[in-house]
């Protein structure tokens, strides 16, 4: 299915969606999140801040809730998260192709219930790059491309005034026939134009990571390379990375307790990161990756090789995140780059 | 205006003469215009360093990682370390010393004057629509390099919020400093911004705190940036936890979590006022802190409260003295207890 | 951590508690609580039957660990620890919980009382969860006591310590011990010759095998703790050898500069050589260095030529030495409330306008006068003479708030005096009340007003002026309404006591505190009158408040007690909840250190390291340092977190 | 993450958790007790060596845990039985008090005062005044942790 929507007719769309809670980009502390629409959506944004991957794996998911009274054995109350459809408006190409591998990460030998029952109830809607959103935009290098419609379920493209809308799933078609007659059908003329746009989009300058095929050989060639330690020295062990990237989907396991005596408590997930010391601290105290280079390594390696000896493709979608929010100028195509340039 | 070269000079002369083990300054980042921190070990290197309105890094911190390398291999220094340091940066070194986390012997402070122009608040530059590839100081402006030629700006249109307020641009604390002391060139008043906030009635703040607090995703980049947050633990939720011969089960398994992992808005508020009162009389205000915030929390006005009555209810300026006792470890018998039933 | 055994044992207290707070409800509760192997109540578990009873329970149940809901711990928590350890628990797992003085006696409603006995309650035993089983840390003491101050009090205190066989040092700040009581002339009730009756107890002093005395000197600094204090004592320079010093007065007669004497209150004059009087002790000249005209040969050294056996020597250069003591006796007494706060009564510019001491001078058969009543301005001997009590005391909106306590006696005394010394002459005493409490007092008052006939009017004296060579004295006789108005010869001021010039740096020094009035504080104001908040240091004489001579030597003698029962064993024990440091932690960055009051804590290899014998558990350290690199044991973070939440389930 | 807003009751009983040093306001609030000095029963007291052993952390621990109300107290200036505890507590209790304050936490919440042991009557003076002046602002709800 595929339709042109003129811009003001937006809004008519998303007022459509009466089953849907609507969240689009929106600019509220001089950053760009996802928020609820509120019934006015505006597609004016340069990337978000975060990626839309809370939406499908919240920082925070209770798994159930404990309670041990004195003599009696524990009881368990499982929690579920809350079924709402959820239409998210303004997804870039680098965040569906990001939502594609959380997919895989979480069904993958088993099925994660609390990622799934969230996550069949979230539909992206795209919308394509005409230009790079920053100046650390890599999605090319990584196998994925401005106009991608990868992990959406509509991709949406500007034609100045219109936008031609695509629907890429079932979920996509169900939403676009929702709005019903706010679309138009698209001419010879869109089609053209369509074409044309995203042809100058993939024609877009980007950052690139040098002779992309050969990094995850060559990155396993480097392991125990000294530029790590180096390329880390500025690296402040924060979490920043990590948490705004739309793949990285580590988590921490804890039980939160509310009273000591009797038990009760909540067990809890919640994001882990990598990049903090005690990731993968042991009891002993003993840290197989006890300095930050290590820890780069591990994020590096994560992205561009395990994974791609894991599922066939780059974890990393390229949306420059993790290079523009970095307080102290660690660029991972530079990383990259840096580290495989010097093997043979 | 600070000469580049004069600072080139300078760190590669000391290297060469093996007078320091290495000099931590800037250097071009290839994010874009952004310079990024370096610690250069040879001469060859003194090249690298640059001199820009995006050097707004406070240095002190890789004195800190520095001395927790040291720590880690225990490998021991016989030469000091060099630093490029601005009046901020100074000022938190000085705090650290103060604080003997290492002694004034071990850093060779090479100050720079910020001359009252201050640095850059990439923020302001990106409201104001301008994409640079390049900027400079010149005089009271910052010029920078844009696909539309060159674009001079004064300083203080884009100037961070604490160089607009600072007090002491230059670095008191020095072995050798670059650049003119125009100490009481500030632009606005001292805690201008707090001022304004304060003039909110409490409902108000409390509707502000209680959105910033519930947006924290507790990356915790304002610790690790914090060269005062040098703890091997954070009290209120560490993400690391030191683990000697010496530490028993019993420590292991009881902690005492002050907080959760759980970036909900109690726990995010509890570790941000956490932090906020163990900076107290600590803090020098390089706000590196509200910089390095993804999310934008204005972390700059809780530190500048803890700074303001610090200063005016206790007389106390941090990293004013090295030899000084620390705010919360001393007490005055003027102190103000009107507070108090 | 292997999950703790503690039994609960809740106190009715006859009806005390049990009437507002339901126990067997409590007991209940607790028996809830994950650690509560054991919950009991009974009626008064402080009784024999009780405490046998928790005795039992440790016993049949293994407990390692008690709580006891009952009254404060103020009260028993002694008994219960001591109790807990006849039944082979370390006492210090046994809590209290304090459900009658904070709850019970304090509610009415038992839903809301019985409620919080809960909370109360269920915080003790989560303290005791994670309490440590800790021994009391064994001090050695030294058998050695610094008593400062050389006035009766100190020369009490240290002959009863020294007669014990301890060895005292003596610290005078004065070239001559003796004090004030030295420039009485007599006392009252008895009216014997003050110097009579403490000469010889000076004597002694200088003549105690045990007693080391130090005149001339000050305590500088002082270290360390209970049985063992460092303290530094700084002797000055008399540039005089008092062994070969024969007191010839040869000096004395050279030298050149006359300044006002002291001991005479500047009623009389003195050279800058000189003996503060003929019975000093050390029986030695000093050298005044502030009045000589410069302790050098070329400039003067008059005395050094007239000195035949030697003594003098210009070189002599200040001492400090270190001394370890184990208790300290602090007695430095007092001052008189300066003349200059007195703006009404001429702020000390009005001549023939004395204070009392310099009256006993003047009545002194050793004094200005040798003896004879001759007013200052004209050596007339006065007719009228004035004496005015509560000068500067019991008035807290201008001087001092208190009650200077021995005024009314010695201004009885004083009319007494000078009756005798002038039976033609008239005495007026203007006094607020008369407070005579003491063995012969009232007596002592009745026969001065009766025998002696001195005048007592009741009533505040509102201005003194000089008028034609006397002093106008205009007051109110609240008795019969009337305005008053005297032409006195004399007027004696009985001005108040006020703790003695450098108490306040004392206090610092020693690090013990004072009370409003700037006196010493005592620990306790009934049960521990002569203890100050610091262990083995004790209080005697003015120096903690006003009072006559029988009780300041009753103060120091009953110090000297405390001091003779502290330092009779060999060893003291210290409470084992001090700080500790978690040296994985600790980053040596001195926030503890600085925020000590103990001095405590010292950087060692970049840690810090807590000397457990200095060390008072206080917690000071722990709020200060941002790491929770140091707790109080049995205090600790977790602890205090785990009753929060105890308080608030 | 959104927490639900604590529902108002009209039984509403302020909770109060009071840390009273151990040498004068603990013994302060004994002395009430003996007096039988009757007072509300809405804070219950934690005892600690000092007011200079109370971290910022034990406040904010205690309004985290759903405290309404929080109370330090101690001994007068100059009184401190360990010399100068309660100097140190005065100033770092004055900036939790200002923060608490400067986010817009109602001032009331969190009280400070100085009970000696002499003073029986003040103490529940202290308590009962704090207790009415929190029943007016309802449970707090701003720094309590709301977990589902």
């Amino acid at each position: 299915m595929e339709k042109i929507l003129a811009k003001n007719k937006l809004d008519d769309w998303v007022a459509a969606l009466s089953d849907w809670q609507v969240s689009a980009p929106i600019m509220e502390d001089d950053i760009w999140s996802y928020k609820a629409s509120k019934g006015k959506v505006q597609l004016e944004h340069s990337n978000t801040v975060q990626p839309p991957k809370g939406f499908s794996f919240p920082q925070r998911e209770v798994f159930f809730s404990f309670e041990q009274i004195k003599g009696q054995p524990p009881r368990l109350t499982p929690i579920q998260p809350k079924a709402a459809r959820h239409a998210v408006f303004g997804v870039r190409p680098c965040d569906g192709a990001g939502a594609v591998r959380m997919d895989t990460v979480f069904n993958d030998q088993f099925q994660d219930n609390y990622y799934q029952a969230r996550r069949s109830n979230v539909a992206y809607v795209g919308l394509a790059c005409n230009k790079p959103q920053g100046i650390n935009c890599f999605c090319q290098s990584v196998g994925g491309s401005p106009v991608s419609s990868q992990g959406m379920d509509v991709l949406m493209t500007d034609l100045g005034d219109r936008y031609y809308v695509a629907a890429v799933t079932e979920t996509g078609k169900a939403l676009m026939t929702a709005g019903g007659k706010v679309f138009g059908e698209p001419s010879a003329d869109d089609k053209k134009k369509l074409k044309q746009t995203h042809a100058d989009a993939l024609a877009q300058p980007q950052r690139a990571i040098n002779n992309v095929d050969a990094v995850p050989a060559k990155l396993k060639a480097s392991f125990d390379s000294p530029l790590w330690e180096e390329l880390a020295r500025a690296c402040i062990g924060c979490g920043a990375c990590t948490f705004l990237c739309p793949t990285c989907h580590c988590f921490d396991i804890n039980d939160e307790n509310t009273s000591s005596s009797p038990l009760r408590g909540n067990r809890v997930r919640t994001w882990d990161n990598c990049q903090f010391p005690d990731f993968t601290m042991h009891t002993s105290g003993h840290n197989p990756r006890e300095n930050q280079g290590a820890r780069l390594r591990q994020r590096v390696n994560h992205k561009f090789q395990y994974f791609h000896e894991n599922f066939g493709m780059s974890q990393c979608t390229g949306c420059g995140r993790c290079i523009t929010e970095c307080s102290v100028g660690v660029d991972i195509v530079n990383v990259v780059n840096k580290v495989t340039e010097h093997v043979g | 205006m600070i000469n580049l070269q004069d600072m080139r000079d300078t760190a590669r002369n000391m290297l060469a003469k093996n007078e320091v083990r290495g000099v931590i300054g800037y250097r071009r980042s290839t994010n874009g215009m952004l310079a990024e921190p370096v610690v250069i070990t040879k001469p060859e290197q003194a090249d690298e360093l640059i001199w820009d309105p995006t050097c707004f890094h406070n240095l002190s911190l890789y004195l800190v990682e520095d001395r927790k390398f040291l720590a880690h291999t225990r490998a021991k220094a016989d030469l000091p370390i060099a630093i490029i340091a601005k009046g901020c940066d100074a000022r938190s070194t000085v705090v650290l010393m103060q604080e003997n986390y290492f002694e004034r012997k071990d850093v060779y402070i090479i100050g720079v004057s910020c001359e009252g122009t201050g640095v850059l608040d990439e923020r302001k530059l990106v409201k104001k629509g301008i994409r640079a590839t390049n900027s400079a100081f010149d005089g009271d402006d910052f010029v920078f390099t844009t696909e539309q030629g060159e674009q001079r700006i004064p300083a203080r249109e884009v100037m961070a919020d604490r160089c607009l307020e600072c007090r002491e641009c230059f670095p008191k604390e020095h072995n050798i400093v670059l650049g003119e002391d125009k100490t009481g060139r500030q632009l606005d008043a001292p805690f201008t911004a707090l001022k304004r906030f304060e003039e909110l009635d409490p409902a108000a703040r409390w509707e502000f705190w209680d959105h910033q607090f519930e947006r924290c995703i507790r990356c915790f980049a304002c610790r690790s940036v914090c060269p005062m947050c040098y703890c091997d633990e954070c009290i209120v939720d560490s993400t690391s936890f030191p683990v000697t011969g010496q530490t028993t089960a019993d420590e292991k398994a009881n902690r005492v979590k002050w907080i959760e992992r759980s970036a909900t808005r109690a726990e995010n508020m509890t570790y941000h006022m956490t932090r906020v009162l163990h900076l107290a009389g600590r803090c020098i205000d390089c706000n590196e802190c509200e910089r390095v915030c993804p999310v934008n929390i204005p972390l700059r006005l809780l530190n500048n409260k803890m700074e303001r009555e610090a200063r005016e209810q206790f007389g106390y300026e941090p990293g004013a003295s090295i030899g000084g006792p620390s705010l919360t470890a001393s007490f005055l018998d003027t102190d103000p207890g009107k507070f108090i039933r | 951590m292997t999950k703790k055994r503690t039994g609960v044992f809740v106190c009715h207290c006859g009806n005390n508690i049990a009437a507002t707070v339901d126990v067997k409800k409590v007991a209940e509760a607790m028996s809830n609580e994950e650690n509560v192997v054991a919950s009991e109540d009974y009626v008064y578990m402080c009784s024999d039957p009780g405490q046998n009873a928790v005795l039992q329970s440790i016993k049949d149940n293994k407990l390692d660990s008690v709580v006891i809901s009952c009254c404060s711990p103020n009260l028993h928590e002694k008994t219960f620890r001591d109790n807990a350890k006849r039944a082979g628990l370390n006492s210090f797992t046994c809590e209290i919980a304090n459900i009658r003085e904070q709850c019970a006696w304090v509610h009415k409603d038992k839903a809301v009382a019985t409620e919080k006995a809960i909370k109360i309650s269920r915080s003790a035993v989560r303290r005791a969860g994670r309490d440590q089983a800790l021994e009391p840390i064994a001090v050695p003491v030294t058998r050695k006591v610094l008593v400062i101050g050389g006035g009766i009090a100190g020369i009490q205190a240290a002959l009863d310590i020294a007669n014990a066989g301890l060895k005292v040092i003596l610290v005078e700040k004065l070239a001559t011990i003796g004090g004030h009581m030295l420039q009485l002339s007599e006392t009252f009730p008895t009216l014997d010759c003050s110097q009579c009756i403490l000469s010889p107890k000076m004597v002694d002093v200088s003549r105690h095998e045990n007693i080391e005395l130090m005149t001339y000197s000050e305590v500088q600094e002082v270290n360390g703790s209970v049985g063992n204090f460092q303290v530094k004592i700084k002797q000055k320079p008399s540039y005089v050898d008092p062994e070969l010093c024969k007191i010839c007065d040869d000096c004395a007669a050279v030298c050149p500069v006359v300044v006002p004497n002291e001991h005479d209150l500047g009623l009389t004059a003195r050279r800058a050589i000189h003996i503060p009087f003929a019975q000093a002790i050390p029986a030695s000249y000093t050298l005044d260095e502030n009045a000589c005209l410069g302790l050098n040969p070329v400039r003067c050294g008059k005395c050094k030529d007239a000195c035949d056996v030697g003594a003098i020597n210009y070189d002599m250069l200040p001492k400090t030495v270190t001394e370890e003591v184990g208790a300290i006796v602090v007695a430095t007494g007092y001052d008189l409330y300066a003349q200059e706060h007195m703006n009404e009564l001429g702020g000390g510019q009005i001549d023939d306008v004395l204070d009392g001491l310099q009256f006993e001078r003047l009545c002194s058969a050793s004094g200005a006068t040798k003896g004879h009543v001759l007013r200052p301005s004209d050596r007339t001997v006065p007719k009228d003479v004035v004496f005015i009590q509560c000068v500067g005391s019991r008035d807290p909106a201008n001087h001092c708030a208190y009650c200077s306590k021995i005024c009314c006696m010695y201004t009885a005394k004083h009319a007494s005096l000078y009756k005798h010394h002038v039976p033609d002459g008239r005495a007026y005493v203007f006094y607020i009340d008369i407070r005579s409490g003491g063995k012969g007092y009232e007596e002592f008052v009745q026969r001065i007003m009766e025998e002696d006939e001195a005048i007592y009017l009741r009533g505040r004296v509102s201005k003194l002026y000089r008028k034609d060579g006397k002093v106008r004295v205009l007051g109110t006789d609240t008795l019969t309404g009337q305005n008053v108005e005297i032409d006195a010869d004399m007027v004696v001021l009985a001005l108040a006591m006020e703790p003695s010039k450098g108490t306040a740096d004392i206090a610092k020094t020693l690090k013990i505190g004072r009370d409003k009035d700037g006196f010493l504080a005592e620990a306790h104001p009934k049960l521990k009158p002569v203890e100050s908040v610091t262990a083995g240091i004790f209080l005697a004489g003015c120096a903690q408040g006003p009072k006559d001579i029988p009780e300041t030597v009753s103060q120091a003698s009953a110090a000297a007690a405390k001091v003779i029962g502290l330092l009779s064993q060999p060893t003291l024990s210290h409470a084992p909840t001090v700080a500790k440091v978690r040296n994985s932690h600790c980053t040596g960055c001195e926030m503890c250190v600085t925020a000590c009051p103990y001095n405590a804590i010292s950087l060692e290899n970049g840690k810090a390291l807590v000397n457990e014998v200095l060390c008072e558990g206080c917690g000071s350290c722990s709020a200060t340092c941002v790491r929770s690199a140091i707790e109080v044991k049995n205090t600790t973070g977790l602890q205090i977190q785990e009753m929060i939440e105890a308080c608030l389930a | 993450m959104s927490e639900q807003q604590a529902e108002v009751t009209t039984d509403y009983e302020p909770r109060i958790v009071a840390f009273l040093c151990k040498w004068c306001s603990s013994a302060g609030s004994d002395l009430a007790g003996v007096s039988r000095i009757q007072y509300p029963s809405n804070a219950t007291p934690i005892t600690v060596p000092c007011t200079g052993s109370i971290s910022p952390n034990y406040i904010l621990s205690a309004l985290k845990k759903g405290a309404d109300g929080v109370l330090v107290s101690g001994c007068h200036i100059g009184d401190c039985h360990y010399i100068e505890g309660n100097f140190l507590a005065r100033r770092k209790i004055h900036l939790v008090k200002e923060l608490l304050g400067f986010v817009g936490i109602e001032q009331d919440r969190f009280r400070m005062s100085w009970v000696s042991a002499a003073e029986g009557a003040k103490y529940s003076q202290v308590i009962k005044d704090f207790v009415e002046d929190l029943r007016p602002l309802g449970p707090q709800t701003k720094v309590k942790a709301g977990r589902s």
